[in-house]
């Protein structure tokens, strides 16, 4: 069961920093768990699916058609701001 | 070398920590990013960093490998805050050592861009009128673009 | 802020002085300009600064003015030695204050630039092999000209 | 009597920092004065006369055809080189 990571604004969408996700029955990739997240909040699936948002699978950045159905953390990253 | 931190820090003395018996360089530029008052309310505004630890530090480390390649460096240093902050307090610090100058502030001036719409922070201020996240500017993205195609990873 | 001196000092201790207790700044562009052993003998390598007292400042102060001409900075801070100074000790140290990096990156990059071809300083080398004075190099003129026809006086 | 100061190399070709010197007859501008000197040290008067040599009279830099009579200090600087 992977744990989701919300940052940023979407930490707010989400209304919390983490969760563990059970992955339903036919969710493959990453924009397969978007869609999952939708259906159960659908404030937060629209702000999931912003192009704007990246994606990271094990501290790795991932495309929304990755695999991820091995991922033990998934995380959901806003626009970036340092400095 | 990097250095993501909670704890305040003075760019100051980090900065004379870093040129300590360095005989071999002639130029050190270097940037502070400090916490702007943008509320007149002092003792009410303050500025929280989330970030994500291990990637973070991962992708600040790409930004200064990006920096050593494209210029002849002989060290850089970032340090980055995270966490809650007040108005004066340093956020970030970049600094880029080289022979001569102009190297040393161009690198600088790199780091800062990437950073700024690069590094894996999330900015939340707190005013009077409650928080507002602060999201890249479309500023920040020209002042990236100067730099030219330039793939991170 | 000017100061001419001969004095050492410690460029990041000037830092942290000069950026305590400002919460209206969001950025602070710095460069230290230091000795570089070019000779690989260090216990020999000096370099020693000329300077017209009076007159260096008054030249210096046209820099730095132009500098708050042409770009919003809250503040600035050239501080430049004269005298005997051995390879590691700092030489300059030039801060720009403002409110984005931009204008500080810009104008503390200018004050380098200007401080290189019009301060009055006279520059001489001395290695196992003798005397040199060493004047801007061509390089340096054509850092200048990056910002434009522009009269100090 | 004005007196001359010497900076960087042309401190080296005038074998000192400063000097008292009374102007001959005849003197009225900055190149008659390097005329002068040329005429007292050939090899100086190279070195002054070159175009990067900047002049400073009291403090005022002057070009080469400004009046130096009643100027209490002048100087001869080579190209400059701070930072």
């Amino acid at each position: 069961m992977p744990r989701l990571v919300y940052f940023g604004r979407l930490k707010d969408a989400a209304g919390r920093g983490e969760e563990l996700f059970d992955l339903p029955p036919g969710v493959r990739t990453a924009a397969d768990l978007v869609k999952a997240l939708a259906a159960r909040d659908e404030i937060l699936g629209v702000a999931l699916g912003a192009p704007s948002v990246r994606l990271a699978a094990d501290k790795k950045i991932i495309d929304r058609d990755a695999t991820i159905t091995q991922s033990r953390e998934i995380a959901f990253m806003p626009p970036m701001s340092g400095g | 070398m990097i250095r993501v931190q909670e704890e305040p820090f003075s760019p100051g003395a980090e900065l004379d920590a870093f040129l300590k018996g360095r005989t071999d360089i002639g130029a050190a530029a270097s940037f502070t990013g400090t916490v702007r008052d943008m509320t007149g309310a002092a003792d009410v505004a303050r500025l929280t960093l989330d970030h994500y630890p291990g990637f973070t530090e991962a992708e600040i480390a790409k930004i200064e490998n990006s920096a050593r390649t494209r210029w002849a460096l002989q060290d850089t240093l970032i340090i980055h805050r995270y966490g809650e902050m007040r108005p004066g307090e340093a956020i970030v610090l970049v600094v880029a050592l080289a022979a001569h100058r102009r190297p040393a502030f161009e690198a600088a001036d790199f780091m800062m861009d990437y950073l700024k719409t690069d590094a894996p922070f999330w900015k939340k201020e707190t005013g009077p009128g409650g928080d507002r996240w602060i999201e890249p500017r479309q500023q920040d993205r020209d002042d990236k673009a100067r730099w030219g195609a330039h793939k991170e990873s």
